[in-house]
Parts: structure tokens; C-alpha cells; sequence
């Protein structure tokens, strides 16, 4: 299924496996994609069946990629915007860690965190917004959320100061063996914000395209291999979030999750049978309905 | 045409404060707006811009998904954004100026709280967070809010947690903080609230059929300013805006997700 | 030419005469494109022959289009990073009018002139930047550029204050009437900077498309509707610079005019001749060798 | 093959710094470092990133034209890049980690003027402007300098201006000021100078053919460190070296532009 790399060039392609390997015990990660969409959820499974620990999760806006960590174990805290199951309600099992301090949340306006993750970025102390002014948000973390005032204008802002990642994971739609990736038709969400905080970058990808189509379309190509670590293959990688516009998130799997988690017994299978049991993402996405569902979510062309 | 259900009477109650200057765009679990920012573009005001969870501009679902974050919204669009640097940088330069938001408590200042009940440390609830309220609250100028649980848990005199900032703590609190605008109406279940002018407090505007201004007062748990010449009750929509919401906006009525 | 607009809509179009007029002497007026390449020529010599006056021109890295300014006596101050004519030379009307000191220049490095840009457009009172640390640079400036220190970290940096623009006016491929604009087959220059901080947004393009053009590929959409304020029509309208990949500079033109400026007689003819004179654009690409020129300019695809 | 002009030699020589770890990229009239990126990538280090005019990655034109911040030079890329969105970002984030400027002047230090020769407010010479130089000198680590007039009036005690630094006062002047690395070479039309690592001013590595030591520092406007070990001569291009530059690299002399 994988095209052979651009030849007598070094190749960036590992398997989700060896990808997950490269993410260590207490490392601070970040997750690409926003809420139900384009999240690299075939990695974060993999994380989670390695039982990877004492993680900082980065997490802008999401629900599914922490209900995984959180009920894995992997997850010593979250740095986060805001987290929920969107239009299926709240997210069970952070919501109860949480809840009961088993893991802790170190919470940001989703700007003022965009603002944090681009000084990290750019290598600056800090970088300024009006975000949060007049809020709670501010005094949260006032070391990292710094309320200021400008010397001219008289006018008050916040620096946010750097927040430096050592793994960013997103998923996109297509990259060569070299690093060069493309979000086909267009990077919509903050994936290149975490790529350019990042120390290290895995993209995790529908599929892989011989370097020529890059270069057929340069226009197209949304991290240049510089930008780029590690480059894994995972066809329906964001499942059961969506990958625009290939396929939709899965309605029914969020639909399920959370009738399971009605009950802790249902909840426990739920989490065996249909998201850590399976030994592979082929057979994860079979025990989510295989052919049939992916036949259902995959998007009709408009 | 039947008569309007109370989704119906607060999106259509909605829509008709938007205009042909009107520059939106919606966040997460935002039915209510989004019904009426593609009701006021197909009645009213042709011009409005509204872009599907921030991003996709000019768009024109056939239907509206369980996620008004989704994907499944964007069809039709005349440009697709990044967030980060076409979102986020025109709605910090004004180029947006309408956006819409509601929190599981309200006060009377228009500020909301979607962050934890109960103290911060230890939340009886903790709730999804204030996500891009706090930041967007800061930078637009034409702020909307909307409540389907009219009640005194929602429409509170203090609240637990500031997630988002409406008019502060009123007065030119907005102003002095170099902040443009603030919230222009609150639609409910059972009213419309405006701002006091000066105190920027909520008052009623109108009540909505068969709800009585009692009922609003019992229901809200800060002082109300009052409401100079009266209370009138809230215009009805009429056949076509019913026709279009029904037919052609929320055919499958994914709005009463936020009605359960 | 010109097809009719969407129908029940506002449009935006307006002749290259029209649009001119939207500058009022004294305003501040930043140009896209960047040296050689997708400047808005076509406007600024309908600038240049309505003598528009005092005007301050914000061009982050430009030769011609000031060239072309100054010798009509439109400009009072440029504001800018670089001025040449880069592989043909040195900018001789500009630098004979900073020389003498007939038009000021309000110098910058090329960053903290886009950091200014982008406070401007981003409602901030500065955007920071380590650019122009240890140089000369800052001293020109330091109430615009001001040398900081952070408080935590104790780095240095720069604070790029707020640059507040009028009009700014960029090239682009196509529009429509609505004022949906697309860069072909991406914007790679810092004109989006320039829109943003602007006031007001006047796009030149060469072509006018329908909106379904946009609505049938939203992710090549470049500029939203709500962003632009006036369109104007005008293929070929980057020459003698490039507009990519329809066509590239005419270099001929460039050799020309340096070698034209040897001479103040010759210069004069030249300006007379070959830019300032022509009635209509039409005019002035015939004056410059009409299709012949235009055919060895068009782009062969590679 | 008929021997190494002088242009071929400091192409060749610059070339041969560069490495498959160099992430490259370009400004105006940049002839000689261009041709060195693609000489070095087409020879010992093919991984080499080069972003022609900083925008194009991967870039592989057939030849050069006049101007090196031109879309002529873009064929083949395996990237079109923003330039504030996605260049600056990897600049200031050191994913790009390579860069070459000259100046009119140059100091003992690598720091370069290419803003006015004679005092500020009252120029002898306007020049272009600092334009990226004094941005970049601050945010990438290995930076690497060329001259093709080597004289007293090129290489200066003292700069007219400081458009872009390079070891700045020298000493751990840049590291103070938080700046990464330094310049690594000067390639002149003479010889090639390093820094000595204390002090960071210029020192003769090598000298050019037919040049002697003396008369490089004939040339040289400042003080030289003195270079332990003696002063070499600068190794010959090979003739693999000279077929690509001449046939694959630069068939049309483009580079020759610098040197009139």
C-alpha cells in the first residue's frame, strides 16, 4: 500500500506504532484538528494502548482525543480552551477526572492559548491580545496570561508568554516520504500554529503521494519536509472525527459513547470492545461497523 | 401555517436584529444563531455575511448537522478560512462585528459563565469552558445573546465564573477597558431582554405570547432595570419567515437540540 | 469584458479612473507585491497622472511603483524597508529625490514594518519581534520601534507599534463582483498583512469571475467579500512587473528605463513617452510595445 | 575543463559549506549564494532545503534570471510559501537555519551596511536599505557573508550604518542579546575569511589563487585576528564542480552580475 520514497532520499515514514513510540512518559504534546473535526485519533488510540504516562496534553478546543487519554491513564493534565462532545453533550470521563482532581486542567481563552503556542512559535517572550480583558481567564494563570498596560496608549492587553511542545500530532490529508504535507483542499484549523510551536512534528495522513505531486502543485503544499519529523500512513486516521472533505465524523459512534457512558459497566466495554481492544486501527475500524460505517460517513461530493 | 413554536419565535426574534451590515460567523452548540443568520440572508438582509463555524464564509447548508463546528455546514461556501490567520485576525480588525453566544449563567450585565458551577477549585459541574467567549467577547462589537432555560440557575445576580465579558460590571466598564461595543439584546424562552443605556443592566423589551412579565421578574435571579414606556409583547414572525425557517433553513430541525 | 454581477448583490466593480479617485491627497496608502513581482502598477500610473499629493506610500520592498510615484510628485514620505530596482540597479528618481531630500523616508527593516502592519490590523498597540536587535535600525525609530526587555525572561525585544493605514491597494488574479478575490495559485507576498491593516481595500485583478467561480473552490478564495471595498479590472495590470504565473517582469522595460535615466533629457522622454503619457492602460501597453511585449511575457507552464 | 573563474571559485567554495542539514533560503541579488545552494544540493548534500526567494521550497529552475527575488526562479518547488504566514514563522521558529547577505560595507565583525554611505540624515549614497537583513541576522543561526569587491572601501573599521548585525561589538555580544550563532564565513573575491571564536573578527582562512596575504590585507579596511597555522590556499573547485555549475546550475552566467 506504500509507495516506495523518493529514491536515494532520506524517508520520514514510520508506522503508527513506531510513531507513538516517539512520544515519551511526561512529555507536553499538542492535538491537531478542532472538536469533531481532523483530529489524529488512530495516534491517540496508539498512545493510549501503550498506556504512555503523565502526558500534557495541548488541546485548543476537543472532546474524543481526551476522553481516550483520560480513560487510558496517560494524561497528567490538560491544557485546554474548551472540552466537550459539542452537539452530544458534555465529555463523561474528563469531566469526571476533573471533577475529582485525578487530572488536573490548566485553562486558557482558546485565543489567548493560540497567542501562547505562537510565541513558542516564533521564538518571542510573549505574544500580545486583547483576549479574556474583563474576564476570570486572566487571573487564572496570571504568570502566563499577563494583564498589561501600554506605555503610549494607555491601552491594556495581554501578553500571553511562550508555551513550548515538545510533540505536535496532526492529521491531514495526503504527504511524500521526504516530510512535504498538503490539507487538501485547505488548512482550516490551528494545526499549523501547534507545528510551528512544536520541538518535534508527526503528521499522520490518508495517504502517501509521490514527491512529484507536490511539486505538480506547490500551491497545495501546507508544511514544507523541514517542518515535518515523522510521516505516518493511517487511512481513516481521524476517525471518528471527521477528515474534510473526505468523511464526516461518525454521528452514531458519539451517539453510542455516550449512551454507554450512562453506566460504568457499559462504559467499560464500551472502551474494550470498540476503542482499546482492537490490535489494530483496521480492526478498531471494524469493530466500529467497518466497510458499513465508512460507507456511511464518507462524504458525497456537493 | 401553523402557529410559531418558541425555537421558532427566538430564532425569527433573533434574525430580525440582524441587517445588511451584519458580518457573523458561530461557534460550537450555536443552533439558535445559526438558524437565524441564514433566516436574516434569506428574507431580509441579502448582504449579511455569516461564516459556518468561523471559517466557512458565505456558506449555504441544505441542512444543519448535530455540530454547528462541523464540516457538514460549510457546503455552498465562497471561501474557506484558516482560523488562525484569516479568522482570528478579522475578528480582532473589525472586519466581523456580530457574534452570538450564551452561557449556563447570565447576569445582569450580559457576562456569562460556560466554565464551572461552583468554585473554580472544586466545581460542583465543571462545563466545557469559555472555549473563544473570552476572546471574542474582547473584540466584537455587536454582541447577542440567547437562553433556552429561562430560569433563576441561569439568569443569575452573581456568577460563579466570568467566561466571557458582555457589558462587565456596567457602565463604560467596556470603554475603560478599550473594549468595542457589547451585547445589544438577550433572546430567552419566555422574552427579549435590551441594556439600560446608561446601566447597562437588562430590562425586558417584550415578553412573548402568553408570558407575563411576573414570569420573567420570578424567572431571573438579578433586579431588572425597567423598561421605560412598557412592555409590549414580541412580534409575531410571519408566514414566510415560518415558511423559509421550516422549509428551507432547519428543514430536519437540528435547533431543538438546544430546546431538550 | 466586464460580466454582470451576481445578481441583487452590490457590486464592488469600478474602473481603474474610479478607484483612483478613492485616494485623497495627504492619505497614507500601502502597496502589494513585492519588488519585481504583482505590484498594482496599472493604478499607481492612474495615480501618478491624476497628481494625487502628499501622499505617504507603505511599501515594505518596492523600486518602480515609487519610481513612478516620485516623479509624478505624488509622495511626501516613504515608508519602507528596500527600495531598488534589484538586478537592474538603484532606484534613480527615488534616490535622487531622498538625496536631496525632496521626499522623506520613514525607514524600517522589513519585520518590524510587518509587525507594524499586523498591530495595525490586529487592533494591538504593538506586535513584538526580536528583528532589528544590535543594528541601527531601531535608533531611527525608537518611538515606533522601542526596545524592550521582558520582565520574565529578561530577553530582549522589539515592540513594533501600530501603523495605521487608509487604503491599501494589491494585485491579484481574479474577483468577483462581491469583492471575493483570488490570488492564483496562492498569495506568497504580504499583501493579506497590507489588507488587514487598512482602512479601506482596493484590489486590482485580471479577471472578473463570477462568485459560483468561488463558491465551486472556496479553499482558493484569498480575500473575503467583507474585506474588499473595491474591484477593479485590470489585466495586465502588474506590468512591466510580474503577475504569477500569467506573466513575468518585462525586463527589457527595466533596462531601458535605467538606461533612459543616464540622462535627464532622455528620462524625461521616457517618462513622457512610455508611462505618464498614454491616455488608457491600453495606451500605456502599447506605448511598451503592445502584444509583442505582452507574448514575451506570458508564461510558458513548466 | 577550462580552470575556475573567479565567480565559479567562491560559488564552489560557499558551496562547499553547506551541508544536508543547511535549510536555506534567499533575498534580492543574491546570485552567488543561490548558485551555491543549488551547486551543493545537486553535488554532496542533496537533502539541502533551499526556499528560492524564500518562498519557493525545493525550487529547480533551469536557469537564473535577473532577479533573485523573482517567480522565474520558482520551477519545480515542492512548496509555494506565504511570506508572513509560513516564511517569518520558520524563520523566527529556526526551522530555517541558513542565510547569506552582503553589504557595501562590512566590518571586522560580519555586521553590514546597505543603507546609506556617508551620515544618515545627509547621504553621500542612498542604498536599497537594510530590507531582511537586520531582521534575519537576528533570527538565524548560521549566517554566511560574500563580497565581489573586495577593497578598503567594502571592508571597513567602522560602518556608516549597521543595517544587519553579524557578530555585532564581537564577544559574546550576540548571545547577550539572545541571538543565535553567528556569521561562519566571508567568501570575497580574494580569499575566504572565518572568525576567530573569542574575539569573532575576521580572519584569513584561505586565500584565492595567485593572491597573496599581503595584499588582502592591503584590501582590508580593519584590523585582521591573525590565523594559526598559516593561510592556505583555497582548495580548487573539482571538474565535476565546474560542469554542474556551468551546465546545470547557472548555464546562462546570471552570477556574472555581481561582478561587473
Amino acid at each position: 500500500m506504500t509507495i516506495t520514497g523518493s529514491v536515494g532520499f532520506e524517508s520520514k515514514l514510520r508506522t503508527l506504532e513506531e510513531a507513538a513510540g516517539e512520544v515519551a512518559d511526561g512529555a507536553t504534546i499538542a492535538l491537531g484538528g478542532l472538536s469533531m473535526n481532523a483530529v489524529p485519533m488512530a495516534f491517540v488510540r496508539e498512545l493510549a494502548r501503550r498506556k504512555v504516562r503523565d502526558l500534557t496534553v495541548v488541546a485548543i478546543v476537543h472532546g474524543m482525543p481526551l476522553e481516550w487519554l483520560v480513560a487510558a491513564g496517560c494524561v497528567r493534565k490538560v491544557v485546554s480552551g474548551l472540552v466537550s462532545l459539542e452537539g452530544f453533550g458534555l465529555a463523561p470521563r474528563f469531566r469526571a477526572a476533573v471533577q475529582s482532581g485525578e487530572v488536573a486542567i490548566e485553562e486558557y481563552s482558546e485565543h489567548t492559548l493560540i497567542c501562547r503556542l505562537q510565541a513558542a512559535g516564533y521564538g518571542l517572550p510573549f505574544v500580545p491580545t486583547k483576549a479574556g480583558l474583563g474576564t476570570d481567564m486572566l487571573a487564572l494563570h496570571p504568570e502566563t496570561t499577563r494583564e498589561e498596560v501600554d506605555e503610549t496608549t494607555g491601552e491594556a492587553y495581554v501578553e500571553c508568554t511562550a508555551l513550548p511542545v515538545d510533540v505536535a500530532i496532526v492529521h491531514a490529508d495526503a504527504a511524500d516520504t521526504r516530510g512535504n504535507v498538503r490539507v487538501d483542499p485547505k488548512l482550516v484549523w490551528m494545526d499549523s500554529e501547534l507545528v510551528k510551536a512544536a520541538a518535534r512534528v508527526i503528521v499522520t495522513v490518508e495517504r502517501i503521494l509521490p514527491e512529484r505531486a507536490f511539486r505538480a502543485a506547490p500551491e497545495r503544499t501546507t508544511y514544507p519536509r523541514f517542518a515535518v519529523d515523522t510521516v505516518v500512513e493511517a487511512p481513516w486516521g481521524a476517525y471518528p472525527t471527521s477528515s474534510y472533505p473526505t468523511y464526516g465524523y461518525d454521528g452514531a459512534f458519539f451517539e453510542a459513547y455516550q449512551r454507554a457512558h450512562a453506566d460504568p459497566a457499559t462504559a467499560a466495554s464500551f472502551w474494550e470492545e470498540r476503542i482499546a481492544g482492537p490490535e489494530t486501527h483496521a480492526a478498531f475500524l471494524d469493530a466500529n461497523g467497518g466497510p458499513e460505517t465508512l460507507l456511511r460517513i464518507a462524504r458525497r461530493p456537493t | 401555517m401553523s402557529a410559531a413554536t418558541i425555537d421558532e419565535l427566538m430564532v425569527v426574534t433573533l434574525a430580525r436584529a440582524f441587517t445588511n451590515e451584519t458580518r457573523a460567523f458561530n461557534g460550537a452548540v450555536s443552533f439558535v444563531p445559526v438558524c437565524a443568520y441564514l433566516l436574516a440572508r434569506r428574507t431580509h438582509a441579502p448582504e449579511l455575511v455569516w461564516a459556518a463555524s468561523s471559517l466557512a464564509v458565505d456558506a449555504d447548508p441544505k441542512s444543519i448537522p448535530e455540530s454547528t463546528l462541523s464540516d457538514g455546514l460549510w457546503d455552498g461556501a465562497s471561501m474557506l478560512s484558516n482560523s488562525a490567520y484569516d479568522f482570528w485576525s478579522y475578528a480582532q480588525g473589525r472586519r466581523y462585528n456580530t457574534f452570538a453566544f450564551r452561557g449556563a449563567q447570565m447576569d445582569a450585565y450580559g457576562n456569562v459563565n460556560n466554565t464551572t458551577i461552583g468554585p473554580y477549585a472544586s466545581p460542583k459541574v465543571r462545563l466545557p469552558g469559555g472555549g473563544g467567549m473570552a476572546d471574542l467577547g474582547c473584540m466584537i462589537p455587536l454582541i447577542f445573546l440567547w437562553s433556552t432555560t429561562h430560569d433563576p440557575r441561569t439568569f443569575v445576580e452573581k456568577l460563579d465564573f466570568r467566561s466571557g465579558i458582555g457589558w462587565g460590571d456596567g457602565g463604560d466598564h467596556r470603554a475603560r477597558l478599550g473594549l468595542p461595543g457589547g451585547p445589544q439584546l438577550c433572546v430567552t424562552n419566555l422574552c427579549v431582554f435590551d441594556f439600560d443605556p446608561d446601566s447597562k443592566r437588562m430590562r425586558i423589551r417584550s415578553v412573548h405570547p402568553g408570558v407575563t412579565v411576573e414570569q420573567v421578574v420570578e424567572a431571573t435571579g438579578f433586579e431588572l432595570a425597567p423598561s421605560p414606556g412598557g412592555v409590549p409583547e414580541t412580534d409575531a414572525p410571519t408566514d414566510e419567515e415560518l415558511r423559509v425557517l421550516r422549509e428551507e433553513v432547519d428543514p430536519t430541525g437540528a435547533r431543538l437540540r438546544e430546546f431538550r
